[in-house]
């Protein structure tokens, strides 16, 4: 098999769907969305633009690009620039490492549904997340003016209490799977014939509230919240900046639905892989049974974000220090503690 | 304002308030009037202090309710009729204060005791121009701060350009 | 207390909040779609004010005045003079929609029901010179109706 | 609160309003903040002032009618009526009771719609997005009520001096009485959504307390200063209308914090459909408007009327020196009142707070500012 084919026309064929993939998902996530939050509000939401109202997403992208792009004069211009793309990068380059399903052998070649495999898959994926808070820090503070101040400050914080919660949620999780690569954690489910959600709930609690509180949704979107900071960190953005923040958070929200399927719920794994008589669900392939959880787990998101109202600052905190962390603590202790038992 | 039949005879609950008044501050009443149910007392503005405390704190009276300050405007006699209304929230009674003052006098603030006079009288110094002496911070409330003159005087000008 | 501290681990307070926002996304929208459905109007529905004629086609309105001394802001001005059979009529009949609360005092003033609340609501116009409507645009027939529409 | 000051960090003053998603119209408060603790307050107003004092002295007194609705847009009726009262008080006219029982009906209903306000605005300031649209969903219905009353939804306009405007119509009472069976199971469904919420409790619980001596001594009124424990409502103390007939009881809080606020407005919606239900049974039928006569010209003298509107208590005290336009009108607006209390509750709470203790004095700025 020559190099070319092999490891520059199918990785860059894998980008492009990566990308699209995330574009389009987001386009209609925003778009679901409000037609979600309408219909429970007993209201239509969008239906004008395209049928249903399908193309409203893409009226407001298009409006967006051609919006004059505001800068205000006393803003450090640099870093104003530097942030949106710092939160858009991050969002879209974690997408690398999720398996959408099992190989696909297409024109007799096995296609691996992933672009990349890295053994410390988690590790880089948690990482580069992180460095997404710099995006909205950074951003709030070169606006310099006090409103998005306070909301990345607040932001700060918040990232920093609920990482730390993330993570420990993550280690009980990681004693069953033995290597970080997210291939690796769906192929141990499949041979342990359980989804680790029935083994770790309390870890699937904390990691999902630390995951709304990551991306910043509803009970927890101190960060920009309207009706206190105006706007929050992007209240001084306009036109595709605004754009970049706004994708870059619906990004955020299908990554974490993502990464929630795939540690908790077995990625593309059917229903109770062990029990036989539900095989005749092996037909439906592997990958709408990850698109199907992922849905369930968006859907969630939104209902969260119609229903529950915004916590204070403060409580945030006390939340995920005095709640959060302990629980993920003692619950790393007992699995520990479970698992040399079994052993 | 003139008013008709002289003593028109108060009911004894209001009878009571003024026997009371009179027994410790025998000379602050200028003129007492009861129509359509409510008691007006016009009072000398030197009084108005001890008679605001004095109503307040009064076992039966308990007038711990200001209701409303506000300031009429007589051109005629070049002088300000400044009117408190009080309520007693537990004997659910009602009863007016009326201070007679000069253009141009200023009076004493009620602040000291009921903390609702502040913005009250800040709004009749703003509108009427009445200054309260003792008021913690006494600007204007509605209008911006430079503005000149004060609207609800009858010889404000209604139209024309702002001299 | 076991029943709080049951209800405070599984979330049941939250839960019930999300039922109900689940119940009403099922239970189907209640806004109208405005430029193709509409309303129903109330019979008594103050809209734009109209003047009217009787059934010989003159005006109901016998420019008394009334309407004038009840409205707040008085935007109502009337010409009158004598006609040929000694009663007055209106000759010019403005009305300044411009600063119009619609309070109906001046409907209620009037003596001979000349002028009534119509049931138009749509009243935007570009130019402000149109809101000072006369009387040949006061009365409600088709050319009228276009008044505020065309522009 | 962090007591002790490093050197080098000070206050930052900031600015809230007068463009502010929740500060309920045109308010502005200058904020000394320590981090995002409030160490100062002090609201500014008067943006929306139109000097409506000054033009009551050159309007007669059915012109002034229709500026009353402007004053507390969001609940219209009772000023009207407060207006009309004090009118009718100082002429000593007997209005009949059909009239009273209607304007009772039309005056409770609007302290629903203006309650529905109140607690959608509320619960979006906090986050609930929801509770705003189910409230406007309801509210939309005493609306059409109105619509089918007067002719107008927001600014009635329906009261006259002496009586009503015109008559109910034909079915506004079967309308009126589907609205009431209905309308206890909505406010079932808010509770559910809100009320047993641990995050509604939490943002509300203990923010924004005023005990009630300092909420009298400061003129608090309404369901701000019943929520501190202090049972006084003017329908009940000094009943005006029909209300002396109709037995309603007035729900007060504990603590005066903003929970307490909440319930009480919650508790004073249900009440007023318990009202609404007595006044329909009980009204009489007969004429609608007491002998007017065309142009009022009251005797010269002055009156102090207070009713009890959804903010508090509303007061019009009119002095007129006998001619057809009042001599001088003073309102006593009771958000004004309220919203002077607002820098005493603020002081010590963090930012979040401010937007919760704005939405429960439920200030509307036409009123403040006049």
């Amino acid at each position: 098999m020559n190099i070319f084919v092999d490891y520059i026309l199918i990785p860059i064929i894998k980008i492009l769907f990566i990308i699209t993939f995330v574009f389009v998902a987001v386009l209609i996530l925003i778009w679901l969305e409000r037609r979600f939050q309408g219909f429970i509000q007993s209201r239509l939401g969008p239906n004008r633009v395209g049928p249903q109202g399908i193309l409203q997403s893409i009226a407001d992208a298009l409006k967006l690009l051609t919006k004059e792009d505001v800068v205000p004069h006393q803003v450090d211009k640099f870093i104003f620039n530097l942030s949106p793309i710092i939160v858009f990068v991050t969002a879209l380059v974690v997408f690398a490492f999720i398996p959408f399903g099992t190989d696909l052998t297409l024109f007799g070649k096995k296609i691996s549904l992933y672009l990349a495999d890295l053994n410390v898959g988690l590790l880089f994926i948690i990482g580069f997340n992180s460095i997404g808070v710099f995006g909205i820090i950074l951003g709030g503070w070169a606006a310099k003016s006090k409103y998005p101040l306070l909301g990345s400050l607040r932001s700060a914080s918040q990232m920093i209490s609920y990482e730390v919660a993330l993570i420990m949620s993550l280690v009980s999780v990681l004693f069953f799977t033995r290597s970080l690569s997210l291939v690796e954690i769906v192929k141990a489910q499949q041979e342990m014939k359980v989804w680790f959600a029935f083994i770790q709930p309390v870890a699937l609690f904390i990691f999902f509230v630390a995951g709304v509180a990551e991306s910043n949704r509803l009970p927890f979107d101190l960060p920009e919240a309207e009706s206190e900071l105006v706007g929050g960190f992007h209240t001084e953005y306009s036109g595709m900046k605004f754009a970049f923040y706004f994708v870059a958070e619906f990004a955020h929200i299908l990554f974490f639905s993502a990464l929630v399927t795939i540690l908790f719920f077995g990625g593309w794994l059917r229903p109770f892989p062990n029990v036989s008589w539900l095989s005749f669900l092996d037909y439906i392939p592997p990958v709408f049974w990850f698109l199907g959880k992922l849905a369930f787990f968006v859907f969630l998101f939104m209902w969260m974000r119609a229903t529950w109202p915004r916590y204070r600052y403060d409580q945030l905190e006390m939340i995920s220090w005095k709640w959060l962390i302990p629980l993920a603590l003692a619950n790393i202790f007992i699995t520990g503690f479970i698992v040399i038992l079994v052993k | 304002m003139n008013n008709q039949e002289e003593q028109k005879e108060i009911p004894e609950n209001y009878e009571k308030i003024v026997n009371k008044i009179n027994k410790i501050f025998s000379t602050a009443i200028i003129e007492k009037k009861f129509e359509r149910g409510e008691l007006t007392l016009t009072i000398k503005p030197q009084f108005l202090i001890p008679l605001a405390e004095f109503l307040k704190e009064e076992s039966d009276l308990k007038f711990n309710f200001l209701s409303d300050i506000c300031a009429v405007h007589f051109p005629k006699e070049k002088e300000f009729e400044v009117v408190y209304n009080l309520y007693s929230i537990i004997f659910h009674h009602r009863v007016r204060l009326k201070v007679k003052i000069k253009e141009g006098e200023s009076i004493t603030s009620l602040t000291r005791v009921w903390a609702a006079a502040n913005w009250l009288e800040r709004e009749v110094y703003d509108l009427s121009g009445i200054t309260f002496d003792g008021h913690p911070d006494l600007k204007r409330i509605f209008l911006p701060n430079d503005w000149k003159g004060h609207p609800l005087r009858k010889d404000y000008p209604l139209s024309g350009k702002e001299k | 207390m076991i029943k709080k501290i049951f209800r405070k681990i599984f979330l049941i307070d939250l839960i019930m909040g999300l039922l109900v926002t689940l119940k009403y996304f099922f239970l189907g929208k209640v806004t109208v779609q405005y430029p193709e459905e509409r309303l129903k109007l109330q019979p008594r529905f103050r809209g734009l004010l109209r003047l009217y004629k009787d059934e010989q086609g003159n005006d109901l309105c016998i420019a008394c005045g009334q309407c004038i001394r009840a409205c707040p802001d008085s935007l109502i001005s009337i010409y009158s003079e004598r006609g040929p059979d000694k009663k007055l009529r209106p000759i010019t009949w403005t009305f300044n929609l411009n600063r119009c609360m619609f309070c109906g005092l001046c409907v209620e003033a009037c003596p001979t029901n000349a002028i009534r609340f119509s049931h138009e609501y749509e009243l935007a116009v570009y130019d402000k010179k149109k809101l000072y409507i006369h009387k040949k645009d006061m009365y409600l027939d088709e050319n009228t109706r276009k008044y505020f529409k065309e522009n | 609160m962090r007591k002790t000051y490093l050197e080098h960090t000070k206050e930052i003053i900031m600015n809230m309003g007068p463009q502010h998603p929740s500060t309920h119209g045109v308010l502005r408060i200058k904020l000394w903040l320590d981090g995002e603790t409030v160490v100062k307050s002090e609201p500014m107003i008067g943006y929306l002032h139109r000097g409506i004092e000054k033009l009551a002295e050159y309007r007669t007194y059915t012109q002034f009618m229709p500026i009353t609705d402007r004053l507390d847009y969001v609940a219209a009726a009772s000023n009207n009526l407060a207006w009309v009262q004090a009118v009718e008080k100082l002429m000593e006219i007997e209005v009949p009771r059909r009239a009273d029982f209607i304007r009772v009906i039309i005056t409770e209903l609007m302290r629903i719609a203006n309650h529905l306000v109140w607690l959608g605005t509320q619960a979006n300031d906090i986050g609930a997005v929801t509770v705003l649209l189910y409230c406007f969903r309801e509210r939309e219905e005493i609306l059409d009520i109105f619509e089918m009353f007067c002719g107008a939804r927001l600014t009635l306009n329906a009261f006259r001096i002496g009586g009503l405007a015109h008559d109910i119509p034909v079915g506004f009472k079967e309308k009126v009485k589907n609205f009431i069976e209905r309308f206890p199971k909505y406010i079932d469904d808010y509770e559910r959504l809100l009320s047993e919420n641990r995050i509604w409790l939490k943002r509300t619980k203990n923010v924004g307390i005023i005990n009630a001596e300092e909420a009298i001594n400061l003129g608090l009124s309404g369901p701000s200063l019943r929520a501190s424990g202090v049972k006084w409502d003017i329908r009940k103390s000094n009943p005006y209308a029909v209300y002396d007939e109709l037995e309603f009881d007035i729900p007060t809080g504990e603590v005066g914090d903003v929970y307490d606020r909440y319930k009480v407005r919650i508790e004073e919606m249900r009440q007023s459909i318990r009202i609404i239900k007595q006044a329909l049974e009980q009204m009489p039928n007969g004429e609608i408007r007491a002998k007017v006569p065309r142009i009022i010209k009251p005797p010269p003298g002055e009156i102090y009327h207070s009713i009890e509107a959804p903010k508090g208590e509303l007061g019009f005290y009119i002095v007129s020196d006998g001619s057809t336009m009042p001599y001088r009108v003073k309102i006593r607006a009771p958000s004004f009142v309220n919203l002077q209390a607002l820098s005493k509750m603020i002081e010590g709470h963090l930012v979040a707070d401010i937007v919760a203790i704005i939405g429960s004095i439920d200030i509307v700025l036409g009123e403040i500012d006049r």
